[in-house]
């Protein structure tokens, strides 16, 4: 029963209005090419979720898919870095429903860990407010916010193995661990897939009995020159001397 | 010396050897720079990182160590990474010992203004990403902003006028004239520019302020402090 | 054969190959051993790991590797490891497919009581443990038990008596006698034991229920089934 | 600034009536050294948070602060396994306050996250619900619980530098990662007191900012031959044939 599957046959599940976890942060950790696979497939009326949006200078990560007008809507905590977003949101084709970045993680894992909600104090006294129940503590004020689940998740590892075990590398687990447990279908695109067994236990970041799919991504070889190219062609990089 | 270096030099001089540090966008990045001696500092970058290092070489970066703005860095000796539940965790858990922060607007109630441009709602905010985390989490919240805007309209206002990010959250606000605490929900000025005397920053403050019996000239990491 | 292995073995016909599951303490960690060829799972151990394999040899425990009865095991390849949050954010999110508990009593309306000896406040209970996160958080929850207690009694009841577990949270009652579906808050029974008669099973059952119409003999692993 | 403390250093904190996490999970991952130095320092009248209680069979992890009467109050899941607890209990002098064990995680997690609370299923209907405010999110019924702190935590760790980062090895991580984050004075016992920088930063479990002190316990040879030596005087281990 491995769960070892092609881009092609993960992506083929998605329709039109569908809810999608993307993982990442600005790009990295992001599932590059099942990103470019969805925006090959057409889906369209897509709700996005994902922590923060794309690389800033546009071009690269979830970009593609508001160039193309697949997103009818985006839940995140930002979406300044993204031109083709910015764009899509400008010309009133993009609905955005903003949480601050912590309440946005804090609301994803609850929907994953089973729990009706967190009261944060993130938030009070600020528009985040609005429509939300107050509640106080120990003369505190919180608000109540409320689990944040998709049918779909599309994360990054570095490894995986046939059952889905993934090993994360460095901050690329970012938001990764956190939609993967939040979603009825996960997706891992790693780097290098591996037999069972091949994973330190302690080394696993997201067990996988939160995993449906594991699909090749870039090679790490691969991985490496895609962001080095990438960060050089935004000048991200320091010149040698 | 320009205002942002001022104020970079000023707000190096709330860190203290060992702090966990987390630095905003724009000025606060330069903060490092103007450390003084005998004072390092852990930096956290929010998206999973404490220990971040310089900007790697062309060719060098790892695809998988960048920053908050997702840039490439490198980790010091000592670093570690987690993911943005722990990251978030340790901002509003109030680990974090110092955070300082661009304003926008900042006010004599403490409140600080730093994600929307206005407060309407057709306004495109770029969203608050993490700002309104670290105002609430940060056990210091350091706000760092020029007094004045281009048109000479004071920043540091009795009342923000744009969406808050937070209520009464700001300890320090440092413009590149002056230095106010806050403190019971009111501003004293503790440091002011030795060329402007308290009247000429009353008349550039719209805020209402009281001044510190201990007032001193404004000081700048590597130039007299 | 003795109830238990009866229990355990028809137990083990409620798993589905690549399941994951949690098995409570007692009568459930038996039932691994009658697993139908074809079947493997993944075995969940609340402390925090998934892929639970054999006992160690003396001298060869890994001090860090124990099971939720501070035990010693091993991990079979594929395992994984994480903290208690994360262990119970698992069972508690619905990550689990089947949880395999041992019942003091149930009743027909699916309520479970396995953790306090009574519901008097000075009964000295042990503690709930992980027993009212896993009955609440399971896809199926099926509650094993011996039919009547030593005195004759019905342990299958119209309403529990101790303190309980869980609210309409059991999907399956397996005795040595009967096995019962909860469905819409009533019992059906589906299978009995093949001596038995249909008004055997009412005579020492408390509980209400209903007669599948397809109905079956009592099935175990490796002997019928 | 070296973290690195001697155990006497640390206890010498302490105080009666003082509030204390307990890491570990019925001993496996226990600070046994630490326990042992508060057994020997005589402080009084303790409140332990502990995710369960010590080893079956007793005379091992926790259980000597019981057989002392050092403690007054213990916040738990679990207390069947400790038969000098239960003794303290039974006579009247123990107070116990028990929680679901996942609901004493969240807990304990809510309060190092700065969350006012969280909202569970676990416990509705039962006992657990007496005294707690019962909201009903899309229907469904939950209870709020709320954070659970304490002044002094006492963790096991694997490694730990001197800048407090602690590695974690196996289900020792249990309760240990969660309530390092949820005290003011977290102690961390490791096998291993490494350099600054000898700790991949994959592997740190527990990043130095929550940690105040890290204190040298059985070094990772003795620490085997304590469990292995526990284990076969409980006849846990299997017998070679």
């Amino acid at each position: 029963m491995s769960k070892v599957k092609t881009i092609e046959e993960v992506v083929a599940k998605l329709h039109d209005g569908a809810t999608v976890f993307l993982g990442g942060f600005l790009g990295v950790g992001a599932p590059l090419k099942c990103i470019d696979a969805i925006a090959a497939s057409g889906v369209k009326d897509l709700t996005l979720m994902s922590e923060v949006s794309g690389m800033p200078g546009g071009g690269f990560d979830m970009a593609i898919l508001f160039k193309n007008r697949q997103v009818k809507k985006i839940i995140t905590s930002h979406i300044g870095t993204c031109p083709e977003l910015l764009e899509e949101y400008k010309n009133g084709r993009l609905e955005v429903e903003l949480y601050p970045m912590g309440t946005w993680a804090e609301k994803v894992r609850a929907a994953g860990a089973g729990l009706g909600g967190v009261l944060t104090p993130t938030g009070v006294g600020t528009l985040v407010e609005e429509g939300k129940q107050k509640l106080t503590i120990n003369g505190k004020e919180y608000l109540l916010e409320l689990p944040l689940s998709a049918e779909f998740a599309f994360i990054k590892g570095y490894r995986g193995d046939k059952i889905g075990n993934v090993q994360y590398r460095g901050v690329s687990i970012n938001s990764n661990k956190i939609v993967a447990a939040a979603a009825q279908y996960t997706v891992a695109e790693v780097n290098e897939i591996t037999d069972v067994g091949d994973i330190d236990p302690n080394l696993v970041g997201t067990p996988g009995i939160y995993v449906q799919a594991v699909v090749q991504g870039y090679t790490f070889d691969e991985h490496k020159e895609v962001f080095n190219t990438r960060w050089e062609s935004i000048n991200a990089l320091k010149k040698k001397k | 010396m320009d205002a942002r270096e001022i104020i970079a030099r000023r707000a190096a001089l709330e860190l203290n050897d060992g702090e966990f540090v987390n630095l905003g966008f724009g000025m606060p990045t330069a903060v490092p720079n103007y450390l003084p001696k005998g004072v390092s500092v852990v930096l956290q970058s929010e998206n999973g990182c404490l220990m971040m290092g310089p900007t790697p070489y062309v060719n060098e970066g790892d695809p998988d160590v960048a920053n908050a703005g997702g840039q490439p860095i490198t980790l010091l000796p000592g670093g570690s990474i987690f993911d943005l539940c722990e990251s978030f965790a340790i901002i509003r858990g109030g680990h974090v010992n110092t955070a300082i922060l661009g304003g926008l607007e900042v006010d004599q109630e403490g409140n600080i203004a730093n994600w929307a441009k206005n407060a309407a709602k057709n306004d495109f905010s770029p969203g608050m990403g993490g700002a309104m985390d670290l105002v609430r989490g940060a056990q210091k919240i350091v706000c760092t902003l020029q007094h004045n805007d281009k048109t000479g309209e004071s920043k540091v206002l009795k009342k923000c006028k744009l969406a808050v990010t937070g209520r009464g959250v700001v300890n320090v606000i440092i413009t590149e004239k002056a230095v106010f605490h806050v403190v019971n929900g009111g501003l004293i000025l503790v440091e002011k520019d030795q060329a402007l005397s308290v009247e000429d920053i009353k008349s550039c403050t719209e805020a209402s302020f009281s001044v510190s019996p201990d007032l001193k000239d404004y000081r700048m990491s590597g130039i007299n402090a």
